[in-house]
């Protein structure tokens, strides 16, 4: 299995094998012709492309909102988008698919969309845009006045980037770790890590032709206290995985945690880190952007608090100049919104963004703190993987997350260590409570340690497990530190 | 507290679901409250909910499902328990069942007339659910 | 008329006179008993008082929501503060009179009354507490477990600080210039400075006899992009006039501008300048407090918008570590909220409030200029006003009107000079674009013209009325800065 | 614009109403439109409005009322303009004209039925009732 993983962009006759395969998965396989696709792509106005958007927003320092939204059924996702263009003000657009696409699953998908066109409401809890075909996606995509994206937690996806990608959308969510640990149980990570590379390898092929498609890691993983330098290390291998591929637009993720210092310097260290390693790869021609998740985890119940935490996110999102939100909504708790619910939140990040559009967070010695300790981490972490892959990233990945070098707090997956345990300090940073196996120095085990004994101290109690549930649950009870009841 | 011991409780989240904090969280929940817990964890299917219970002879499956496929992935689980012969054995079933903010009642009515013997909103506290099985078991409370 | 205003507390005897014709205004001012009214306060729960509660807030560093609500019934007010406390979990309550009574235009607010009944819904914009008398008052503050403030807008308030004070009520806002210039066009500043000398005194006879009343200047004055400086200064006298007459519970308000900076650094100087000046003139064992108002202008019509502003004034007051932050809603642009859109707001506000509570903004040289900046400009005009009054601070601040060393933006009173105008710099901090007399040196001056030449240059446009056109709608149109369209 | 100068407003906030801040900028607009602007500011009463349309023999009445008491403050004026023989003045209404957020038209119903020419919702922007005063007055757009 090991051997399947690429150390260098991939022959394209090899890919070529590989491919005729991938497409006979499911009949819409056969809709994709390369050759017609690139050419569909030169044709597509410059304001439907991800990657022209990003730039701009980018250069002008301003930040863009992204909902997430996916409806079983083609006509229904196109009402859906397009009110979440118009009435929502959201500046680009996202298609979410379902899970049973995400599971490879296309005849639950098919079942799904048949319940649905019969139930006449959604009963998928996204777009099975693989099962729909390329025209389909086209239509999608001419609907609207924005670049579209395709958002997910697919293992394997190179059908779905097959069939996504030739039809029109021009951004692909994910990466061979970041689509596997927080969305599987059971897939070898060499193996989607593999899958992965096949996709940015498709998209590499593109950029060949002149079609720039950006590719974004998923940045918040299992959304529940990740500290940061797990998530940074995690979209910076799959940053420099893709561009080994070819890719040439990338933006990386980080999911908010909730205090502002972290949060910020989280975005500005993701950013200097992730051109750094880049450059030093070689890839100084790849464009770089942020995009800053509001809070991940459990949201509260009324419809009001959400506000609360979603306003939050916005500002944070924009004091740290993220190039992109991607923005909850006020029905998180409950269940896929609606799409009035969906276009509320998009229009209350909005108005803070707007609010925040000309301000920013300045140094300060607490700032300085928080991104130097996530520089070090990350510095960690990334060189112990490279030393583990032997010249080859994908399998030092693999490797790594064997040996507990990556970890993943509260990830479903049984290729995740599972040690590692979070919890916030007194202010709200998420620290490390039990550090599994990461490979760090004494100097950041005992900062996290002191923080979190800090916090003890405050609450006159140990720290413990129950104060790891106490933080999950913290956020959906109106708090941000899970302070004893 | 001990004397829940002699309780044991299939836990799982059925379908392609990948939500693993909240089971997670039930798995020590129940362990506290002093049930013998089978955690059968995230994406379990039907098949494995109903072999866990028989090899465990378990007396409740506490079925959780976020991810809004609830009502496809639940179907057919009552009906595959009796013809295990599991009839007593209770059926619990909370998450996020359906696509959706939605009434709860329609959707409680719902997993009730799939053979549910209970089903619980979004958000539910583990501690509804221990005290459920401590009722429907007629166990003291302290 | 000068000479009315006190110099020191006035004498009781003299105090009572003057009070015997106050009484006669209405009818229910022969309910004040003044001895019955002060054994009313000491058998009233601690958790009623609004001294106790600001003071353990100051002390823990938290910061409380509270609500504007009035409605023209006793019962209707009394479930609309029961909803907003047990529903909507704000942690102090309001009383907010309605306008007539604000212009004690007493027998209109009868007719409000009386229509209201009819109607079966409120016709008049808040609750006329002095029509409804003292027992009145004390069953809506018998009803809830939370103290009760009265937030109004009268020039002249003596008849009902007299009727709401004995009513219970543990909190009296306004001041003899927050509560004229903003509110009245008409009243002599030497009228309503006695008036509020007469209302301190009376507040002060309560302390005498062991009952602190906390009593608050009101900060946003026009609610209108108002320098800082400006809303410090005449909070900062109407504390030293209130204090002079034995006020000891002090709470200093400021309308949020919307600059995260510029808005920290107000909170944090009004406190400090406060305290400073009441210490100078020997008011050492006064309580002080501060409240921060959410944004008091002009706002989106969108209530999912109303949210996105809503938020950023909550999280504003809690990293600026306000004692208390009055909340909006997201009907503001449209009008009196129901109870559900009020308690919205303050649900989003608590929301924020505690996911920031352990947080705060740390020293950085931006926070430190606009401190710096603040406390020279507050220092150059209190200075002169107190210069202008040769020892009567009351004087001084009438004359120091007239000659425009104090000038309220926007206001409607012919005793505003009304030449100082406002707008944004490229930060949307609010500077002067006009200083009209403002008593400033060359520095200074310098400073705001600037920081407006800065945006002007950015925006390739000269400063002008235009500017502060697009600066007054630019936060209901969805941004902070009004740019050219 | 000039074509607009033997068009005069008269302009004021009704009742004890202070917002002065809409007042300043619909004199400002008005003012750069081209008209002729009379304003008598906030807390002006019925008498007050009517005195000064007398006096400056104005084409137009623009009542703006913010506060919520714009039912109790405007009923009658139609009346009192009837009697004062200004007959022919155009009189607008606009603001937040009733106590909290309530269905537009039957509050456009209830000042049109008091006798107003128009009335305008919550946050309507000088532009439009410029171009009314046009329209009312026919004066054709450059
Ligand atoms: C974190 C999260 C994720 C993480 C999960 C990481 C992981 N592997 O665990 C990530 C980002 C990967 C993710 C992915 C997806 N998610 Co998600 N996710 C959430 C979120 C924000 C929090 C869930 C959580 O951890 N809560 C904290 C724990 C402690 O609470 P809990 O899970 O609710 O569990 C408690 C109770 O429900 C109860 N309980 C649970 N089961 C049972 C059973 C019984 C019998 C009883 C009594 C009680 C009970 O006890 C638990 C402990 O207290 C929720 C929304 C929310 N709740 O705020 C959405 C949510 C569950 N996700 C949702 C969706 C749709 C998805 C995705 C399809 C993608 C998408 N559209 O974003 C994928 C699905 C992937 C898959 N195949 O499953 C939807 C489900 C929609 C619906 N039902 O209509 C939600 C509700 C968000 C939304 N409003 O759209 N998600
Ligand atoms: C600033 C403000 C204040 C300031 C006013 C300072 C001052 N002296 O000017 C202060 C803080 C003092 C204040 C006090 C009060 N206010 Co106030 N205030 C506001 C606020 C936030 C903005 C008003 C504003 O300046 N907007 C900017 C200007 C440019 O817009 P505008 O005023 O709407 O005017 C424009 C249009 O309406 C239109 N227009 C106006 N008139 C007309 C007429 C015609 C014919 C046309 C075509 C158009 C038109 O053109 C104008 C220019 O664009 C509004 C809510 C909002 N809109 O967000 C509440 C609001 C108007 N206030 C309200 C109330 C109730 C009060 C108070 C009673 C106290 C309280 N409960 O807080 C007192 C009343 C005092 C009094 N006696 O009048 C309510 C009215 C409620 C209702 N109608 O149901 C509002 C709507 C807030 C709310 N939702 O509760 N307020």
């Amino acid at each position: 299995m090991e051997t399947d993983l690429a150390k260098e962009k991939i022959d394209w006759e090899q890919f070529n094998q590989q491919r005729q395969e991938v497409l006979q998965a499911w009949p819409t396989g056969q809709e994709v012709d390369l050759d017609e696709a690139v050419e569909y792509h030169k044709k597509l106005a410059p304001y439907r492309r991800f990657p022209e958007l990003l730039k701009s927003a980018e250069e002008e320092g301003r930040t863009l909102a992204q909902p997430r939204a996916g409806v079983a059924l083609v006509q229904e996702q196109i009402e859906l988008l397009q009110y979440l263009e118009k009435e929502g003000e959201a500046d680009c657009l996202p298609t979410t698919i379902d899970s049973y696409t995400r599971q490879n699953r296309y005849s639950e998908a098919q079942k799904g969309i048949d319940e649905s066109r019969m139930e006449g409401r959604s009963m998928l809890n996204g777009f099975p845009a693989l099962n729909h075909g390329v025209s389909a996606c086209r239509e999608v995509i001419e609907s609207l006045e924005v670049p579209v994206q395709v958002r997910h937690g697919t293992p394997d996806a190179r059908l779905l980037a097959e069939v996504t990608v030739a039809g029109g959308f021009t951004s692909f969510e994910g990466g061979g770790i970041s689509y596997n640990i927080p969305y599987a149980k059971n897939v070898p990570l060499e193996r989607s890590l593999a899958h992965w590379q096949y996709i940015d390898r498709l998209i590499g092929y593109y950029q060949e032709q002149g079609i720039t498609i950006n590719r974004e890691p998923f940045g918040p993983l299992t959304g529940t206290l990740v500290p940061p330098c797990i998530s940074h290390s995690i979209g910076i291998i799959e940053s420099l995985l893709a561009a080994q591929q070819g890719v040439k637009s990338l933006t990386l993720g980080y999911g908010q945690c909730g205090n502002l210092y972290q949060d910020v310097a989280a975005i500005i260290t993701l950013k200097e880190l992730a051109r750094e390693y880049l450059d030093e790869y070689g890839y100084k021609d790849v464009e770089l952007s942020t995009v800053f998740h509001q809070w991940m985890g459990g949201f509260p119940q009324d419809e009001n608090k959400a506000f609360g935490v979603i306003g939050w996110g916005a500002a944070t999102a924009a004091l740290a100049k993220a190039t992109k939100v991607i923005v909850k909504t006020p029905h998180e708790a409950m269940g896929v919104p609606t799409k009035e619910a969906n276009a509320a939140g998009i229009k209350a990040t909005r108005q803070t963004l707007n609010m925040l559009k000309d301000q920013s967070l300045p140094e300060s010695a607490e700032l300085q703190q928080e991104k130097e300790i996530i520089i070090k981490e990350v510095r960690m972490i990334l060189d112990r993987v490279i030393e583990f892959g032997e010249g080859n990233l994908a399998l030092g990945s693999a490797r790594a997350f064997q040996a507990g070098i990556l970890d993943v707090p509260f990830a479903p997956s049984r290729m995740n260590y599972g040690k590692l345990l979070p919890a916030r300090d007194n202010n709200g940073a998420v620290r490390m409570l039990d550090f599994g196996n990461l490979p760090f120095n004494k100097e950041v085990i005992d900062f996290h340690k002191e923080k979190i004994a800090d916090r003890g101290r405050k609450e006159g109690r140990e720290p413990s497990f129950q104060m790891v549930i106490d933080d999950i649950y913290a956020i959906g009870k109106g708090m941000l530190v899970g302070r004893p009841r | 507290m001990v004397k829940n011991k002699n309780i044991s409780v299939v836990l799982g989240v059925i379908g392609a679901d990948v939500h693993a904090v909240g089971n997670r969280i039930l798995h020590h929940a129940l362990g506290e409250a002093g049930f013998e817990v089978i955690n059968i964890g995230v994406m379990a299917s039907q098949e494995e909910f109903i072999n866990a219970a028989i090899e465990t002879n378990a007396n409740v499956i506490v079925v959780s499902s976020l991810y809004g496929h609830g009502e496809i992935d639940c179907r057919g689980l009552k009906e595959k328990t009796v013809e295990a012969g599991l009839d007593n054995v209770k059926l619990y079933v909370g998450g996020n069942l359906v696509v959706g903010k939605q009434d709860w009642k329609e959707t409680e009515k719902k997993f009730i007339n799939m053979g549910f013997d209970r089903a619980y909103p979004p958000g539910t506290m583990p501690q509804d659910v221990i005290d459920d099985i401590n009722k429907d078991f007629m166990i003291a409370q302290e």
